[in-house]
C-alpha cells in the first residue's frame, strides 16, 4: 500500500481540495455534547478529536426513511426518474464506522442486489482518520480497531503530521492533486505509527473475548439474563437505529390524496418492536420483549457468524452510549461468560 | 357581586355553546349565552405541577389561540419567578402572536363570517363560487401558521416557547423566508380589506359597548402592554384585572361571566380598534379609514372589519419584527436560566378574541400554587347577551327563522372561539306564537 | 363508488384536532372535493345530524353524559369512527389526573354553582365505543391525517407507526435530550409520528401522542429515577395526556412510587 | 472506494412487474384462488418456479405480502395463489375488480428439493391452508409420475365446506398412480361425505410408508405440525427428510429487511421449506 505523510499544518488545506471530489462531509457539532456527520464548508466546523457520532454513516446509503419507487392505479409501479447521485466524500470515517460499511456492502449484495444502497454508496470516497477509544469503545475486542481496506485514504496521527495510507486509485488521485501538501514518510515517521498504535492498543477500556462467543450463546439460549434484559428494555429502537450494522427495514406505501397513486417506501426498523415478528392473524414470533433482545445479541454474535463468518457487531460503543435504559452489551456478554464458567 | 364565588376560573369556553331566548308577552324575558362545553378544571388541576409545566398544559386550553395562551402562561411564569428574557424573545414570542391573529382572523372571516354575510353555509359552499376569494383566505391562514410553525415550531401548541425564551431560536433563512411569505401576504390581506368593504353590514345590534384592551406606552398599536385601558376612560395596571373582569358563575353555562362596575364590556378587535386605533399606521390606517372604523363603533358586527384591519396589521408588525431581528443578527442563545423562588405574576396578551390574562402564583420549590386564567371569550359574555337581547327586541316580529341566524350572526361576530360560534342556537319564543314549546339544537 | 360521507364532530377538547384539519390550507379543498362532508359543526352551518356517515372523525374526549350521547349516536350512524387526536385517543388534557377529586374541583371552579353541572371521569372514545381508527397527537400530525384519509379513501386503514419517538428521534439524529441533558423525557414511550418535534427543538417529549403499545412504564419510571427524578415529577408528567391509559393504571403507579 | 461500483446496472429486485389478475376462483369462505398472468408476455411465458417457492404480491396503494405458488411448474403460463383474507394487502386484493393491475416479483425461496425427492415416495401432509404450497408439489409430482415412487397425500380440514380445491382433491381418490387421502375433523349427521372423518394423523393407519426411500412435506398449522411430526419420528423418519414449508413476517422476500430471520437462516432465502433437522437446530424456528 502507498504511504505518504501530510503535515497537520497542511490538512485544512488538503480537505479543502477534496470539494472537488464531491460535497465533503464530516462529524460536527450536533447540540452541546454530541455530534453528527454533516455538510461541511469550512474546515473549521469540523471536529477531528471526536469519538463517535449518532448515527453511523449508513445514514446516507441506507436513509432513515427512503422512497423506493413510485406507483399509480394505471400505471403500477415504475421507478422515478434517475437522479445522478451525488458524489460525496466523507472525511474522518473512524475505523470501526468503515468496517460498518463493509458489514453492509455483505448484507446489501449477494444474489440479490439493493441498488439504493450501492448506487449511493459507490459515489462515496472514505478518508478514514484514527482514533483514541473511549470508555464505550470495544473494537479491539471485535477486531475492527483497525482498517486494511474500505477507504480510499486513510489518517493515522503521528503528532506533527498524519500517516496517510492510500487504498484506491481514486484516493491516489485526491493525493496527486494537492501533491506539494504531502511528504514521503521517513524511518522516524514509521517508528512513531508503530508507537500510536501501540498506544492506542493500550488505552482500551474495555476487553471482551469474543472468539467463541456464539458456542456460549448457544449454550446460554434460555439464560434468565434474557428475561432480566426484557423487563428493563423500553423496545425505543434506539439501538438498532444507532448501530452501524443494523439493517433492518420496514416496507409501506404511502398514498396520495387522490387514493391511487403514491410511492412505496422503507423505513428503518427494530427487532426490537413489537411488530417485528409479527405475522398476519395475529402469531408473534417474538411476543416477549425478552425474546426480542435476545435476538438482536443472537443475530449480531451468533447468526451473523454463521451466515458470513464474523459478528456484525464492530464494538463501536454506540448502542451502549445511547441506550436509555442503560443495556450494555459489553456487561451482557460478560454476564453469560461468567454464567458459563459457574 | 357574588362574594361567596371562588377565585378559580374555568378557562375555556370554545365549542359547545348556544343561546337561549325567552319572549313573554312580547317582550323578552331571557337571553342567555349557555355554554355547554365539558368543564376540563384545567386551573385546579394545573396546581402542584412545576413552573415549566404550566404553559405547556395551559397552552392547551384553546388550540386555536394557543400562541397567546402560551405567550401570556409564560409572562406571567417568568413575572412570578423574575425571569428577564432577552429582546430578542421577545420579538420573536410577539412574532408568534402575531402569527396566530393573522391564522385566526382569517379562519374567522373567511371561514365562518364572509360565507354568513354572502348566505353560504361554509367556506367550502362558497369556494364554488368563490373560488379566488376562499383560495386567498386559505393562503392568508397558512400565513399565520407558517409563522407560529416557524416560531413555535408547531402551527398548534407551540413547544418552542419556553420558559426563558426558545428552545432553538428561528435561523436568519427562516426568517428571510417568513420575510417573502409576509411580503405576498400583506397583498393578500389588502385585497382581503376590500372584500369587507363590499360586504353589508346590518345594525340590527347597535347599542353603546364599553370597550376594554390591553395599552402599551409605545407610539405603535399593539398587542401587548401593562395597563388595561377602557372606552370609560379607567385605565388599571394588568395586575388588578380582577376588577375589570368580576367574574360569575351563572346557572345555564359552564363559563363564568365578566362585568367591569356591573357592566358588560366587550374585548377583541373592535375594542382594540377603538382604543388604540389612532395609533395604527402604514397600510393598516388606510384599511381603517376605508373600512370606515375612524369613530367608536357600536355595532358588534363591524368586529369583522376589525380583524380584516387587524390581519394588516399584524403583516406589517411581523415584517417590522423580522427586520429589526435580522438587523441585530438572530443569536442561537439559549433560553435564560431559571432562579426557581416563591412568587406571584400577571401576563396578559391581546389574542385574537381581546385580552387574556394568566395570573400565577409558585411555592419556593417553583411548584404552581394558584392559577387564573380568563380567556376573552368569559369576558365578552355577559356583552354578547346584552347584544343578543338588544338584537331580540329590534326584531321582536321577525320569525324564529328568520331570527335565529340573525342571532347566531351576533355571536359570530364576537368570533367566540369558532365551535362555538355556529349552530348552537335554541331559540324558545312565547307559546303564543308558537303550538309547541319547541327547540332546535342541532349538534 | 360515491365519495364517502363524512361527518367531523368534537366532544370535549380544545377543537384542536378538528383546526388540524381546517389547518391543512393546501389540501383542503381536494379533502373537500374527494369526500361528501355531512357534518362539520366547527365549520359548517346547516349539516346533516341524522343521516347514515362511512367515517365519523371524532375530536375531544367525553367528560359529561352529554358527550356519550353524542359519541353512541355518532357510532350508531357512522360505519367507521376515527379518534382523532390525543384527547379522543387516551383522555388527553381533560382526563389529567391530579390527587384532587373530580367534585372537589368542580366544587373550586364553580363554588356552590357548580352543582348543576352534571360531569363524568374523563375517558377516551374507546372506554364508551369501537374505534376503528386511532390518529392520536396534541394536536394531530397532519402528515398523518392525510395519510389517513387517503387510505380511507382507497378502503384500507393506514398503517401508523407502532414504535417510540425515540426511534423518530435518532432517525433523525438529534441529541438525546435526557441522555446529553438531563430532562424528564418521555420519548422511549411516547408513540411516534410527530418526527420527534420536541427533542428536535431541544426539548423532552412530553408525552403529548400519548403511549406506545406495550410502553415499558416501569422501566422508564426506573431510568427517570436513575436520572435524579422525583417521583412526584415523573408521575405528574405521565398522568398528563394519557392517564386512563391502562399501561398508567394504579398499579404501575404503586409500583412506581415505591421502586 | 467500495468495490461494487457496477451494482447499479443490475435490475431493481424490489419492483415489481405488473401482472393482471385474470381469474378469481372462490374456494371457501374467505379463501380465493387468484389466476395471475403477468402483463409482458416474455415474463409470462418464461417465468419458472419450483413447488413451495413464493412470489411477493403487490396490491397498489396497499402494500405487498408472501404467498406460495400453488400452481405446479409443470403447467406454466399463469401463476395460482389461494389466498386467505386475513388483513391488509389481503382484503384489498379481495376487493379488486375482474381483471385488476396487481405487481408480482419472484419466485423467491428454496422450493422443495425435487432433484433430491426424485426415485424416492412422497408423502404429502396438509392442514388448512397449508394445502396452498403443496398442490404445487402434488401436481409437479403428478405431471412427473414417473419420477417418483409412491405418491401420497394427507389432507385434513375442519369440515368439507372449508377443504381447499375440494373438487380436484376429490377428483384423485379414484385415480391409481396417487393415494389421497382426504379427512375432515368432525362429521355432520346431513353431510354426504365419503372420504375419512379424524384428525390428520389418524391417516396414517391407512398406509405403509418406508421412511429410508421417502421424503415427507408437511405444511400446516402450528399444532398439526406437533402431533405429525411426533407420528414420522415414532416412524423413525430421518429428520433431513421431513421437509416443512415456515411462515414468517416479510417485508422484502430477497434477504435484506431482517423480518424472516430464524436462528442464522433467512426464510425467504434459505427457505421456507425447511428439513425438521434445520428447525431443531435454529432456535425459535418451530
Ligand atoms: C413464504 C410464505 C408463503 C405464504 N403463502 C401464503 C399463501 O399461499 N396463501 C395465503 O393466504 N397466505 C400465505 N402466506 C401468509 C401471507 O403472507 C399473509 O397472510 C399476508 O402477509 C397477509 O397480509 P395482510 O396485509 O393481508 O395482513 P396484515 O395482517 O395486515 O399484514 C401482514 C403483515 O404485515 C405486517 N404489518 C401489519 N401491520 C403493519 C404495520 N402497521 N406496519 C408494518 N407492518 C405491518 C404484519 O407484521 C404482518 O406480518 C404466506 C406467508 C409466507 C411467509
Ligand atoms: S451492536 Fe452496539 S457496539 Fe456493536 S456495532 Fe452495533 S451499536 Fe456498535
Ligand atoms: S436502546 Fe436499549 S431500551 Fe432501547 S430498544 Fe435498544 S436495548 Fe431496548
Ligand atoms: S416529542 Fe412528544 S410531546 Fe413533543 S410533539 Fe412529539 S409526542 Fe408530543
Amino acid at each position: 500500500m502507498k504511504i505518504v505523510k501530510l503535515p497537520k499544518e497542511n490538512l485544512a488545506k488538503f480537505v479543502s481540495s477534496l470539494s472537488s471530489f464531491g460535497q465533503i462531509h464530516a462529524p460536527v457539532k450536533r447540540g452541546e455534547k454530541s455530534l453528527a456527520f454533516g455538510p461541511v464548508s469550512d474546515f473549521a466546523q469540523i471536529q477531528l478529536n471526536y469519538t463517535r457520532t449518532i448515527l453511523p454513516l449508513k445514514k446516507y446509503f441506507f436513509k432513515p426513511i427512503d422512497t423506493m419507487f413510485n406507483f399509480s392505479a394505471e400505471k403500477g409501479y415504475e421507478l422515478p426518474m434517475e437522479e445522478p447521485e451525488q458524489r460525496n466524500v466523507f472525511f474522518g470515517v473512524h475505523p470501526c464506522d468503515i468496517h460498518g460499511l463493509k458489514i453492509l456492502d455483505l448484507v446489501f449484495s449477494g444474489r440479490y442486489v439493493d441498488n439504493y444502497y450501492f448506487a449511493r454508496r459507490n459515489n462515496a470516497a472514505i478518508i478514514g482518520l484514527d482514533c483514541i477509544p473511549d470508555e464505550f469503545c470495544f473494537c479491539r475486542s471485535t477486531g475492527t480497531d483497525f482498517v486494511d481496506s474500505g477507504f480510499d485514504l486513510f489518517l493515522s496521527d503521528i503528532d506533527e503530521s498524519y500517516l496517510v495510507r492510500v487504498g484506491t486509485s481514486l484516493g491516489d488521485d485526491m493525493v496527486k492533486a494537492t501533491e506539494s501538501l504531502f511528504r514521503d514518510i521517513e524511518k522516524q515517521d514509521r517508528e512513531k505509527y508503530k508507537g500510536k498504535s501501540i498506544e492506542k492498543r493500550e488505552s482500551f477500556q474495555i476487553q471482551i473475548q469474543l472468539q467463541d462467543l456464539p458456542g456460549i450463546m448457544d449454550l446460554e439460549y434460555d439464560s434468565p439474563i434474557w428475561e432480566e434484559l426484557g423487563q428493563d428494555c423500553l423496545s425505543c429502537g434506539t439501538c438498532s437505529m444507532v448501530c452501524p450494522t443494523c439493517y433492518c427495514y420496514a416496507v409501506f406505501d404511502e398514498l396520495d390524496l387522490d387514493a391511487s397513486s403514491g410511492r412505496r417506501m422503507r423505513r428503518w426498523d427494530s427487532c426490537l418492536f413489537k411488530d417485528y415478528a409479527l405475522v398476519a392473524g395475529g402469531h408473534n414470533f417474538r411476543a416477549e420483549r425478552s425474546s426480542r433482545v435476545k435476538n438482536r445479541f443472537f443475530h449480531k454474535q451468533r447468526g451473523f457468524v454463521s451466515q458470513y463468518g464474523r459478528p456484525s457487531c464492530v464494538g463501536c460503543g454506540r448502542c451502549k452510549a445511547y441506550c436509555p435504559a442503560g443495556i450494555d452489551i459489553v456487561e451482557v456478554i460478560n454476564k453469560l461468560r461468567s454464567e458459563i464458567r459457574v | 357581586m357574588h362574594k361567596s364565588i371562588v377565585i378559580d376560573h374555568l378557562c375555556r369556553v370554545e365549542g359547545h355553546g348556544g343561546i337561549t331566548v325567552r319572549i313573554k308577552d312580547g317582550k323578552v324575558a331571557d337571553v342567555n349565552m349557555d355554554i355547554f362545553e365539558g368543564p376540563r378544571f384545567f386551573e385546579p388541576l394545573v396546581v402542584g405541577r412545576s413552573y415549566d409545566e404550566v404553559a405547556p398544559i395551559l397552552m392547551r386550553i384553546c388550540a386555536i389561540c394557543s400562541a397567546s395562551h402560551t405567550v401570556a402562561s409564560l409572562m406571567a411564569v417568568e413575572s412570578a419567578l423574575g425571569i428577564e428574557v432577552s429582546t430578542q424573545t421577545r420579538l420573536l414570542r410577539e412574532l408568534l402572536v402575531q402569527g396566530g391573529n393573522i391564522e385566526s382572523h382569517a379562519l374567522h372571516l373567511f371561514c365562518l363570517s364572509i360565507p354568513d354575510f354572502l348566505g353560504y353555509p361554509s367556506a367550502i359552499a362558497l369556494a364554488s363560487d368563490h373560488l379566488q376569494e376562499v383560495k386567498m383566505g386559505l393562503e392568508l391562514k397558512k400565513l399565520g401558521n407558517t409563522i407560529q410553525e416557524a416560531i413555535g415550531g408547531r402551527a398548534i401548541h407551540s413547544m418552542n416557547a419556553v420558559v426563558g425564551g426558545f428552545g432553538r431560536p428561528p435561523t436568519r433563512e427562516a426568517l428571510l423566508d417568513l420575510k417573502g411569505q409576509l411580503t405576498k401576504g400583506l397583498e393578500q390581506s389588502l385585497a382581503a380589506v376590500d372584500l369587507v368593504s363590499g360586504l353589508e353590514i346590518p345594525d340590527f345590534c347597535t347599542s353603546p359597548n364599553i370597550y376594554a384592551a390591553l395599552s402599551s406606552d409605545g407610539s405603535g398599536y399593539s398587542l401587548f402592554g401593562d395597563r388595561i385601558a377602557l372606552s370609560t376612560g379607567d385605565t388599571k395596571d394588568i395586575k388588578m384585572y380582577k376588577e375589570i373582569c368580576n367574574e360569575r358563575v351563572v346557572a345555564h353555562s359552564h363559563a363564568k361571566q365578566s362585568l367591569f362596575k356591573g357592566k358588560p364590556f366587550a374585548v377583541g378587535a373592535l375594542a382594540r380598534i377603538a382604543l388604540n386605533g389612532e395609533k395604527l399606521s402604514g397600510q393598516a390606517k388606510k384599511a381603517k379609514d376605508k373600512l370606515g372604523l375612524s369613530s367608536l363603533s357600536e355595532n358588534m358586527l363591524d368586529n369583522n372589519a376589525a380583524q380584516a384591519v387587524e390581519m394588516v396589521y399584524s403583516i406589517e408588525r411581523s415584517l417590522d419584527i423580522i427586520d429589526e431581528l435580522l438587523r441585530e443578527g438572530i443569536k442561537q442563545e439559549e433560553p435564560v436560566e431559571v432562579r426557581i423562588r416563591a412568587g406571584a405574576g400577571v401576563g396578559a396578551v391581546e389574542a385574537p378574541r381581546g385580552t387574556l390574562y394568566h395570573s400565577y402564583s409558585f411555592d419556593k420549590a417553583g411548584r404552581l400554587t394558584e392559577a387564573d386564567v380568563i380567556t376573552p371569550t368569559a369576558q365578552n359574555l355577559a356583552n354578547i347577551e346584552k347584544d343578543l337581547r338588544i338584537s331580540v327586541e329590534n326584531l321582536i316580529d321577525e320569525s324564529r327563522e328568520s331570527l335565529g341566524p340573525k342571532l347566531e350572526m351576533v355571536v359570530r361576530a364576537y368570533d367566540p372561539c369558532i365551535s362555538c360560534a355556529v349552530h348552537l342556537v335554541e331559540v324558545n319564543l312565547d307559546e303564543k306564537r308558537i303550538s309547541k314549546k319547541e327547540s332546535r339544537r342541532i349538534t | 363508488m360515491g365519495k364517502p360521507k363524512v361527518g367531523i364532530y368534537g366532544l370535549t377538547g380544545c377543537a384542536g384536532d378538528q383546526l388540524a384539519i381546517l389547518n391543512c390550507e393546501d389540501e383542503l379543498l381536494d379533502i373537500a372535493g374527494a369526500l361528501d362532508i355531512k357534518s362539520f359543526p366547527m365549520a359548517m352551518s346547516g349539516g346533516d345530524e341524522n343521516c347514515p356517515l362511512d367515517i365519523v372523525f371524532v375530536d375531544g374526549a367525553v367528560v359529561q353524559p352529554k358527550d356519550e350521547e353524542l359519541l353512541k349516536r355518532l357510532r350508531e350512524r357512522a360505519t367507521l369512527l376515527v379518534a382523532i387526536g390525543t384527547c379522543a385517543v387516551w383522555g388527553g388534557l381533560p382526563a389529567m389526573k391530579s390527587e384532587i377529586a373530580r367534585e372537589e374541583l368542580k366544587r373550586k371552579v364553580y363554588g356552590r354553582a357548580g352543582k348543576i353541572f352534571d360531569t363524568t371521569a374523563p375517558q377516551h372514545l374507546s372506554r364508551f365505543v369501537k374505534v376503528d381508527l386511532s390518529i392520536s397527537g396534541c394536536p394531530i400530525e397532519k402528515e398523518q391525517l392525510l395519510q389517513s384519509v387517503a387510505s380511507l379513501l382507497h378502503g384500507d386503514l393506514p398503517r401508523l407507526p407502532n414504535y417510540a419517538v425515540c426511534t423518530e428521534c435518532k432517525m433523525a439524529e438529534y441529541p438525546c435530550v435526557l441522555l446529553e441533558k438531563g430532562q424528564l423525557c418521555l420519548g422511549p414511550i411516547t408513540v411516534a409520528g410527530c418526527k420527534a418535534r420536541c427533542p428536535s427543538y431541544g426539548q423532552p417529549c412530553i408525552g403529548c401522542r400519548g403511549p406506545v403499545e406495550e410502553a415499558n412504564v416501569s422501566s422508564e419510571v426506573r431510568v427517570l429515577k436513575e436520572k435524579g427524578f422525583t417521583w412526584f415529577d415523573i408521575q405528574n408528567r405521565l398522568r398528563t395526556f394519557a392517564a386512563p391509559a391502562d399501561c398508567f393504571e394504579d398499579k404501575i403507579f404503586k409500583e412506581g412510587a415505591n421502586a | 472506494m467500495s468495490n461494487h461500483r457496477n451494482a447499479t446496472s443490475l435490475e431493481n429486485p424490489y419492483l415489481p412487474n405488473p401482472a393482471r389478475i385474470i381469474r378469481t376462483l372462490p374456494q371457501i369462505p374467505d379463501h380465493q384462488l387468484f389466476q395471475i398472468r403477468f402483463e409482458k408476455e416474455e415474463i409470462a411465458e418464461s417465468f419458472r418456479h419450483k413447488p413451495g417457492q413464493f412470489v411477493m404480491l403487490s396490491v397498489v396503494g396497499t402494500g405487498e405480502a408472501p404467498f406460495s405458488i400453488s400452481s405446479s411448474p409443470t403447467r406454466p403460463g399463469n401463476i395460482e395463489l389461494c389466498v386467505r383474507r386475513i388483513g391488509h394487502v389481503t382484503d384489498a386484493l379481495f376487493k379488486l375488480p375482474p381483471n385488476a393491475l396487481v405487481g408480482i416479483r419472484g419466485p423467491y425461496g428454496n422450493g422443495f428439493p425435487v432433484e433430491k425427492m426424485e426415485g424416492n415416495s412422497l408423502l404429502l401432509i396438509a392442514g388448512g391452508l397449508g394445502m396452498a404450497p403443496l398442490r404445487s408439489l402434488l401436481w409437479y409430482a403428478l405431471d412427473n409420475r414417473a419420477k417418483f415412487k409412491n405418491v401420497t397425500l394427507m389432507y385434513g380440514a375442519k369440515n368439507p365446506d372449508d377443504m381447499l380445491f375440494k373438487y380436484e382433491l376429490l377428483n384423485l381418490i379414484d385415480r391409481a398412480d396417487v393415494k389421497c387421502l382426504l379427512t375432515i375433523d368432525k362429521k355432520d349427521e346431513s353431510e354426504i361425505w365419503k372420504a375419512h372423518v379424524g384428525v390428520v394423523t389418524t391417516l396414517f393407519d391407512h398406509v405403509e410408508i418406508d421412511p429410508n426411500d421417502t421424503y415427507a412435506a408437511i405444511c400446516g398449522p402450528e399444532i398439526m405440525f406437533k402431533f405429525v411430526l411426533d407420528k414420522l419420528l415414532q416412524r423413525n423418519f430421518p429428520k433431513d427428510r421431513i421437509l416443512m414449508s415456515l411462515e414468517r413476517n416479510m417485508q422484502c422476500g430477497v434477504g435484506k429487511c431482517g423480518h424472516c430471520m430464524v436462528g442464522y437462516k433467512y426464510t425467504c432465502l434459505d427457505g421456507p421449506i425447511f428439513t425438521y433437522w434445520d428447525a431443531i437446530n435454529l432456535p425459535e424456528m418451530i
